[in-house]
């Protein structure tokens, strides 16, 4: 058979396509890699369908109630607490008692079943996390999660990686504010009270492997 | 917690009463007289000033010399005239605790055996009846025969078989039951005892059946007394030659001399002595707490009860048979036994040996990722979450106290019939999955969890922040101890307990010619033997 | 042995057939290589069509030393644009041709120094700098440890440099030349030895420089052409298009990553490596059904009393002393600002949503109750006169603890401390809603 | 000018009938019908890397469980298998590009299949530090990148070092086997009859046309090559001899470990090459090119390395007595005379005895003898990493964690199959690749000089 020979159309396929695919090829892998991995994508934004519409923009938000209200161990436990349905039946035996949507939370007070509340912030389970030492430290709810007094439905507002963590951990100045705050929403701290804070309650987070890592 | 009932209320019941238990109990109690409320008393564990009168009791001279007399001569009973002792197991008792995976799987402080029940046969006599460990015995005392495997182990008198009870039982559940040998279960040596010898029998013959049986022990995995009998004697003399360096003693009359000092005691390296005080660079300094351990080793009587409460505190695995016989038992927490002097009556000394948290630690250089690193108290961190598993760090440590996840040890998780056990785990803890590397953190979820109370504010009032009294962390070895060997504590205040240890002139430092600098510091036993009890030809201490 | 490449050991056999072109029968450019060929075929000076365009001459040689010879004489007649071919390297030829020495080994080397630099400054940089680590009370920065790394990088840099820079430097990869098209130049790869001058050089002359061959010792040579037509120099439609679609292709998951960033999503985020992520352990807030109220979390079990949890002090833990609510207080309160702090604090939280922030049982609860058509006020718990003014301590607690009425208790949610600590701050609501102005610390009276 | 080029000067025909000659005979390799030896040896190759491929899978899914080792032999078989092979692959570079700046012209003969070798033995090397992890899923933590986690790897470890030095020789060695490649490459573009063979190997040699300007660029960078592949060589296992040399164990912390460790790799290096090259030879007819004098080289090279590593084990054994080291010398005594001694003494008879034998001519020269004498020697290289990693793991300084290391099947499969990887590789090189570097090969012949004049 007669040799192959490559037509002089190749010559600018060497310029105008080999050499930038080979230049932005890697780039668009890699760029690519990092967009579809980062938590921006695949973790913030997570908003389950929870058992009950409850919204958070109505109560912690229109009517004022304090996070600590239905959360109320926050400030002692690891753990936030998400509340059984007895503190919602505190108000609703006499609010809406009868309402459809409520019929879950009366099920659940009544025949003593949990009510299966969806976990928007879930961190891995190698992660631990401890409440009561950052919020009776001055670190405000709406830090890691957000405004969620103008949120219906919760989502995951914050990335809660781990750069993310020591990010704060680092220079955790700028998201202290007075403890006595913690709850309060767009809260905007005072100039140095980040500062004062920090050196008032000796707060010097660290950065251990076994801060979190246990 | 499946609505059982209990057998109080099982005989309540037959009397016609259905009155719950706990009522039951508290309605006894009231009327027992003892004071106090039921509630008071359950809270308590105990009612004060019920205990019994203390008594004054004298040792009767002379019995000392015949006890020597056996212990050291034995009966010297010919086959077919042997005794055979029956021994309560140290981890299934008679059997009842048979289907604990968490017992069957500690050691025995002694034999190191797990999840089987052996016949235990003194050196001599085992070469007298052309015995090795791990062969198959026949016993047999009369009309009754017992099959059970041989273990040959120093200390045992001469002409005197430990027949170990609690194996063999064919209903105790999925763990307990006799499995293949692969599995474990021991051997039923009920066959062998009747009432009429609870605790012994004599005129016993015992033969070999030809068969071999693999005994899991988690020290000496394998019988250092077979193959090539050099190898066999260079590593019993290299033991024997390393014990006083690793396991310190010393007598009364060392101890009396005021300049005694553990540290240097034993030049092993013959570079013991200098190699401490020079470093090629500037090293780290610790500027807060300095977290640390000490253990004595004078009180340590080998008990395992650390053992066990590290696997519960810890979500430590168990491997199950196989997996000993390879080397792979997970327990953050050994004991390390040798036998001293002539194998058939041999002192035995005893260690607990785990993570050293080393300043200078070997592991963490090598891990090529940082999943093992300093935390600025001190403790050698290990991030499960972080490791590739590359064993490494395992291979680099000289104390070998790292453990790796080598298959999926929570596997059976995965059966919804095994559901209940999750809640064995403490969730404090990470449960590790396959391929990441674990080992003693000094129980750092106790310690944080002290922290961030010790830091958090009162219930109420204007923010109480006090520091960590000495004591208020305990580690769950320490905890557990029932001679209080183990301390744990804050180096940096000269105040606590573990800084007044390490400060101690029998304090050492396990293997400190490497310079590692162990966090946990042992410290050297001081032994004291009754002169009369001690073997002829063998003074009482012999440094 | 022979093969297709020596069968034409004569110069006449450059007028051989043309060969078989298979695959450009078709399309626009169907039929170019044909053209191609008839220019080959009719090579050598007469006749060949208007759309080739000549490239240069070609001449082979029989042994390296010829070819050495040739190149010096081309050169010293004034030839620029000219090069030799050969199977493998001629050594000599370099200076026949008046190749100057490459500068390939600077680039090489400076390669090499960014290597060594890149790899030194990524390693202070992860280890010494961005996160200090203890590892093994170690220094954070020494060099020993780091020299291995920053070694291999240098060699890697320098190897990467030497290796693309002198295929660029070679203008390679050039899978078309001109001189390709010549069957006789297939041998350059084998035992030829070639010499072409392009008809580019400012002294190209075709019938002087084939004069100048002849006379160097060339056993042939050809006159080699291009094809000049645009089409044949034009990339073909189909690989415009596919590299189009591959750019729209390529852009599909950027579209699909920018839509997940800008929404939210009811699904559980997908994790990459689950590993350890979801532990068979319990915590105190999972579901576990095995069971009967579906809770991993046991709470208190009955018939047990934990350590620390007595509670025998009925004045303290239920607000009684010696069978009657307590009046006072219980001694473990303190009363003090903090308290009665603390007190304003929680009963803000969990009281004043019903009984409003003044006590007087407006909150917001009873106002959505009456928003939304009902009505349900809370208790005055100020109002003159009113029952929990007089009802003891002890009651008061009781009730914050147990509920009353349609209030459910906040045992639950608020610890004894705090219950008693809202007694303290409701005793000083009821003391503050009913206080005469002359009660008033003097100077701040109303005026 | 040497005489025997003016002799074969004299007639220019002569010359081209002499690069016609090897321009055939190595093409002919791969551009004629698939010969029959072939299709067996590859399907048994085959097979072997379906052990990989099966072993692999067992490993991935159930765990480094799955092979013996323990918590006391961490390492075993994964990382012998490892250092054997990276040290296997010491050789191809070592004779392109050492023996390239030593001129040592007999090279051209083996240096294309040996480099090939070398990319195919790391090859088989790197997926062992991979596959050894315990989460091999986590294994690119160890390449510095940006990350969520704000973690950097940990650059005091040898295993870093590792990553690194053995990404840059592999890189390396594969620029370098491909570099040297393209023009022997455009020689089968130029013969090749089949359409896809002809595109396949002009897209592969780039358009190479064989110019003097762009031969006098090549050479220099391959000369660069060289020169950069030479201390490349040397550090690479060097630096895997860190791995054991700057941990702490008595048995592994030893100095002389890197020199030691490089003349283990050349020996078992050339031990591989000859093993593959004396049937090469003979089944692709290439006797005449790689000649009987290359195979005694090698073997002339092996007795010098032979006896280098036999002097460490020596060394190794005086200094651990010398240093009053107790627990080195225990290390060493337990070697020597421990329950592995069986694995020590097939260590030494097969590195340092077995050696010996090439300085009887025949052996040199008898082809079953060279390769019967090749593989015990690369089976006592095996041997040496199995007694420094997995018999000095198994005594270090805590008598309580003492233990003896089995292997499993596992073991044994996936051994077996890092052979099937090599030789799959191996034998697709001998079919489809250029197995000599024709152009060196001719550069290097008497006739490259012909019809020059002398002056």
């Amino acid at each position: 058979m007669a040799r192959f020979l490559f037509p002089e159309w190749t010559q600018p396929l060497k310029k105008y396509v080999i050499t930038p695919a080979l230049l932005v090829g890697p780039v668009y892998i890699v760029l690519m890699a990092a967009l579809v991995k980062d938590p921006q994508t695949l973790r913030v934004g997570y908003m389950p369908e929870q058992p009950v519409p409850y919204s958070h923009a109505l109560h912690a938000g229109e009517m004022g109630l304090d996070c600590r209200y239905c959360h109320n161990v926050v400030e002692q436990s690891a753990k936030a607490a998400v509340p059984p349905a007895a503190t919602c039946m505190n108000c609703h035996q006499t609010v809406l008692p009868r309402s459809e949507k409520l019929l879950p939370v009366r099920q659940a007070f009544f025949e003593n079943e949990p009510l299966r509340w969806v976990r928007v912030t879930d961190l891995p389970d190698y992660v631990f996390f401890n409440h009561s030492a950052h919020v009776t430290r001055g670190v405000g709810c709406e830090t890691c999660h957000g405004r969620v007094d103008r949120m219906v439905r919760v989502w995951q507002a914050q990335p809660l990686t781990m750069q993310w963590c020591l990010d704060c951990h680092r220079n955790p100045e700028p998201n202290l504010r007075e403890p006595a705050n913690v709850t309060v929403m767009g809260y905007q701290p005072a100039a140095g009270e980040g500062a004062a804070v920090k050196a008032r309650l000796k707060i010097n987070p660290p950065t251990d492997c076994s801060t979190c890592h246990r | 917690m499946y609505g059982g009932i209990s057998i109080i209320e099982l005989l309540a019941m037959l009397l016609g009463d259905d009155t719950p238990a706990d009522e039951l109990v508290a309605k006894t109690y009231a009327e027992s007289g003892a004071g106090g409320t039921w509630r008071a008393a359950l809270h308590d564990g105990f009612v004060d000033r019920t205990q019994l009168p203390r008594a004054a009791v004298q040792a009767g001279g002379g019995g000392g010399a015949a006890l020597t007399a056996t212990a050291a001569g034995g009966s010297g009973a010919q086959n077919g005239n042997l005794e055979v002792t029956f021994l309560p197991s140290s981890q299934t008792y008679d059997g009842r605790f048979a289907n604990n995976p968490w017992l069957q799987e500690t050691p025995d402080f002694l034999t190191k055996v797990t999840w089987d029940n052996v016949a235990l046969i003194s050196p001599d006599t085992a070469d007298a009846l052309g015995v090795s460990s791990q062969d198959v015995v026949r016993i047999k005392v009369g009309d009754r025969a017992l099959d059970i495997v041989a273990l040959v182990m120093p200390g045992q008198a001469r002409g005197s078989i430990g027949v170990i009870l609690g194996g063999g039982r064919t209903r105790a559940g999925r763990v307990g039951n006799k499995q293949r040998e692969w599995v474990g279960g021991g051997f039923d040596a009920y066959k062998l005892r009747t009432s009429a010898g609870l605790d012994f029998v004599t005129g016993a013959t015992v033969s070999r059946t030809g068969t071999r049986y693999k005994i899991a022990t988690t020290q000496e995995h394998h019988d250092i007394r077979r193959g090539f009998s050099i190898s066999a004697t260079i590593g019993d003399k290299e033991i024997q030659k390393k014990l006083p360096d690793l396991v310190r003693e010393t007598d009364r009359a060392g101890f009396a001399d005021v300049a005694y000092k553990a540290e240097k005691t034993h030049p092993y390296y013959h570079d013991h002595e200098h190699g401490r005080g020079y470093s090629l660079y500037k090293e780290q300094t610790y500027d807060g707490r300095r977290w640390a351990m000490a253990i004595d080793l004078g009180n340590c009587m080998g008990c395992n009860a650390c053992v066990v409460a590290c696997q519960a505190e810890n979500n430590v695995p168990v491997v199950g048979k196989r997996e000993v016989t390879r080397n792979r038992e997970m327990s953050w927490l050994r004991i390390d036994r040798y036998f001293r002097g002539d194998l058939n009556d041999p002192e035995v000394v005893g260690q607990p040996v785990a993570c050293q948290h080393c300043e200078n630690a070997p592991c963490e250089t090598v891990c090529p990722v940082g999943a093992t690193l300093h935390s600025s108290e001190g403790l050698n961190d290990m991030v499960y979450n972080r490791c590739v598993g590359t064993r490494y760090c395992l291979n680099n440590c000289p104390y070998r106290v790292r453990r790796f996840n080598f298959v999926d040890y929570h596997q059976e998780f995965n059966d919804a019939r095994n559901n209940v056990r999750k809640l064995l785990f403490n969730p404090d803890v990470t449960v590790r999955e396959r391929g990441v590397m674990e080992k003693c953190t000094y129980c750092v979820q106790r310690i944080q969890a002290a922290k961030i109370k010790a830091k958090n504010p009162a219930p109420h009032g204007a923010g109480e922040r006090g520091p960590i009294a000495d004591g208020t962390i305990t580690t769950a070895c320490q905890a557990a101890c029932p001679t209080e060997a183990i301390v744990f504590g804050d180096l940096s205040d000269p105040e606590s307990r573990v800084s007044k240890l390490h400060g101690d002139r029998r304090q050492y430092e396990l293997l400190g010619e490497l310079n590692d600098k162990p966090r946990t510091r042992f410290l050297a036993r001081v032994r004291n033997p009754n002169p009369e009890l001690a073997p002829a030809g063998k003074p009482a201490g012999h440094h | 042995m022979t093969t297709p490449a020596n069968d034409d050991e004569t110069p006449g056999a450059a007028d051989a057939p043309p060969p078989d072109r298979p695959g450009h029968a078709d399309g626009p450019d169907g039929g170019r290589g044909d053209d191609g060929d008839d220019g080959r075929g009719t090579g050598n000076g007469n006749g060949h069509g208007s759309d080739e365009e000549l490239h240069g001459l070609l001449a082979e040689f029989e042994t390296p030393g010829a070819l050495i010879a040739a190149a010096r004489k081309v050169r010293n007649a004034g030839h620029t644009e000219f090069d030799c071919y050969s199977p493998f390297p001629v050594h000599g030829i370099d200076p026949a041709m008046g190749i100057k020495a490459t500068r390939l080994p600077i680039v090489v080397f400076l390669g090499g120094l960014t290597g060594l630099v890149l790899g030194t400054l990524m390693q202070w940089w992860m280890n010494a700098y961005d996160w200090p680590w203890n590892v093994a009370g170690k220094p954070t920065w020494s060099i020993p440890a780091n020299v291995p790394i920053s070694y291999e990088t240098t060699i890697l840099l320098s190897v990467l440099t030497t290796f693309f820079g002198m295929w660029a430097a070679n203008k390679l990869p050039q899978v078309w030349h001109p001189f390709f098209r010549l069957d006789r130049f297939a041998r350059v790869t084998d035992d030829g030895f070639f010499l072409g001058v392009e008809a580019g050089d400012k002294r190209f002359d075709l019938e002087q420089t084939r004069q100048l061959l002849v006379a160097a010792g060339a056993t042939h040579i050809e006159e080699c052409y291009v094809d000049a037509r645009p089409e044949a120099r034009t990339m073909p439609r189909w690989i415009m298009a596919a590299m189009a679609v591959l750019t729209m292709v390529a852009l599909i998951p950027v579209a699909l990553v920018f839509k997940a960033r800008a929404t939210k999503s009811p699904d559980p985020h997908w994790h990459v490596f689950s590993d350890m992520d979801y532990q068979p352990k319990l915590k105190s807030d999972q579901p576990f059904a095995d069971f009967a109220d579906g809770r991993a979390n046991r709470g208190e079990l009955p018939g047990t009393v934990a350590r620390g949890q007595l509670k025998a002090d009925d004045a303290y833990y239920r607000g009684i002393a010696g069978g009657q609510w307590l009046t006072g207080l219980p001694a473990q309160v303190e009363v003090s600002e903090a308290t009665l702090a603390r007190g304003k604090q929680r009963y803000d939280i969990y009281c004043a949503p019903c009984h409003g922030f003044d006590g007087a049982g407006m909150g917001i609860v009873p106002a959505r109750v009456e928003a939304l058509g009902g009505a349900w006020p809370a208790r005055n718990l100020v109002e003159r006169g009113s029952a929990v003014i007089t009802m003891p301590n002890g009651q008061l607690y009781n009730t914050i603890s147990n509920g009353y009425n349609t209030m459910m208790g906040y045992a639950s949610q608020m610890p004894v401390a705090d219950r008693w600590a809202v007694v303290l701050y409701v005793r000083a609501l009821q003391r503050s809603q009913n206080a005469a102005e002359s009660e008033l610390p003097a100077g701040s009276q109303v005026r | 000018m040497a005489s025997p080029s003016e002799a074969a000067a004299g007639s220019d025909g002569e010359a081209q009938a002499v690069f016609r000659g090897i321009t055939d005979d190595v093409s002919r390799v791969a551009l004629n019908p698939t010969p029959k030896w072939w299709w067996p040896a590859f399907g048994v190759s085959n097979l072997m890397l379906l052990c990989l491929v099966v072993s692999l899978y067992h490993l991935f899914t159930t765990g480094i469980g799955v092979w013996g080792n323990n918590n006391i032999q961490g390492w075993a078989w994964d990382i012998t298998n490892f250092v054997f092979w990276i040290g296997i692959g010491h050789a191809g570079t070592l004779i392109s590009a050492v023996l390239y700046l030593f001129r040592q012209d007999w090279r051209t003969s083996i240096n294309r299949s040996a480099e090939a070798m070398t990319i195919f033995a790391v090859a088989a090397a790197g997926i062992f530090p991979i596959i050894h992890t315990g989460r091999p899923w986590f294994a690119w933590w160890m390449i510095p990148h940006p990350n969520d986690m704000g973690m950097w790897p940990q650059f005091r470890s040898p295993l870093m070092w590792d990553v690194f030095a053995i990404s840059t020789y592999a890189t390396t060695s594969i620029l370098f086997w491909y570099m040297g490649m393209v023009p022997d490459l455009a020689t089968l573009r130029d013969r090749a009859k089949e359409r896809w063979k002809q595109v396949g190997y002009g897209l592969l040699a780039l358009g190479w046309r064989g110019s003097a300007r762009q031969w006098h660029r090549y050479e220099r960078a391959y000369l660069i090559l060289a020169a950069l592949s030479t201390p490349l060589v040397l550090s690479v296992h060097s630096v895997v001899s860190f791995d054991f040399a700057t941990s702490q164990n008595p048995g592994w912390h030893t100095t002389i470990f890197p020199p030691y460790f490089v003349a283990g790799a050349i020996f078992s290096g050339f031990a591989m090459v000859a093993t593959l090259l004396v049937p090469l030879r003979h089944l692709c007819g290439l006797k005449h090119i790689i000649k009987e004098s290359h195979i005694e080289a090698m073997c002339k090279i092996m007795i010098a390395t032979g006896l280098m590593v036999g002097g460490a084990y020596g060394i190794e054994i005086f200094i651990a007595w010398y240093s009053g080291n107790a627990g080195e010398w225990f290390t060493f005594r337990n070697r020597v005379l421990g329950e592995y001694s069986w694995a020590y003494f097939a260590m030494v008879s097969c590195n340092v005895l077995v050696p010996q034998f090439f300085w009887i001519r025949k052996c040199r020269t008898n082809p079953w003898i060279v390769v019967g004498l090749c593989i015990l020697i690369n089976v006592g290289m095996w041997f040496e990493r199995f007694v420094i990693i997995a018999t000095s793991l198994a005594r270090q300084a805590m008598p309580g964690m003492w233990g003896y290391f089995s292997p499993t099947r596992w073991d044994v499969l996936t051994f077996i199959g890092s052979f099937g990887l090599f030789f799959t590789l191996f034998l697709l090189f001998a079919r489809f690749l250029p197995v000599i570097a024709m152009a060196e090969v001719k550069a290097v012949s008497p006739e490259a000089h012909a019809g020059k004049d002398h002056h």
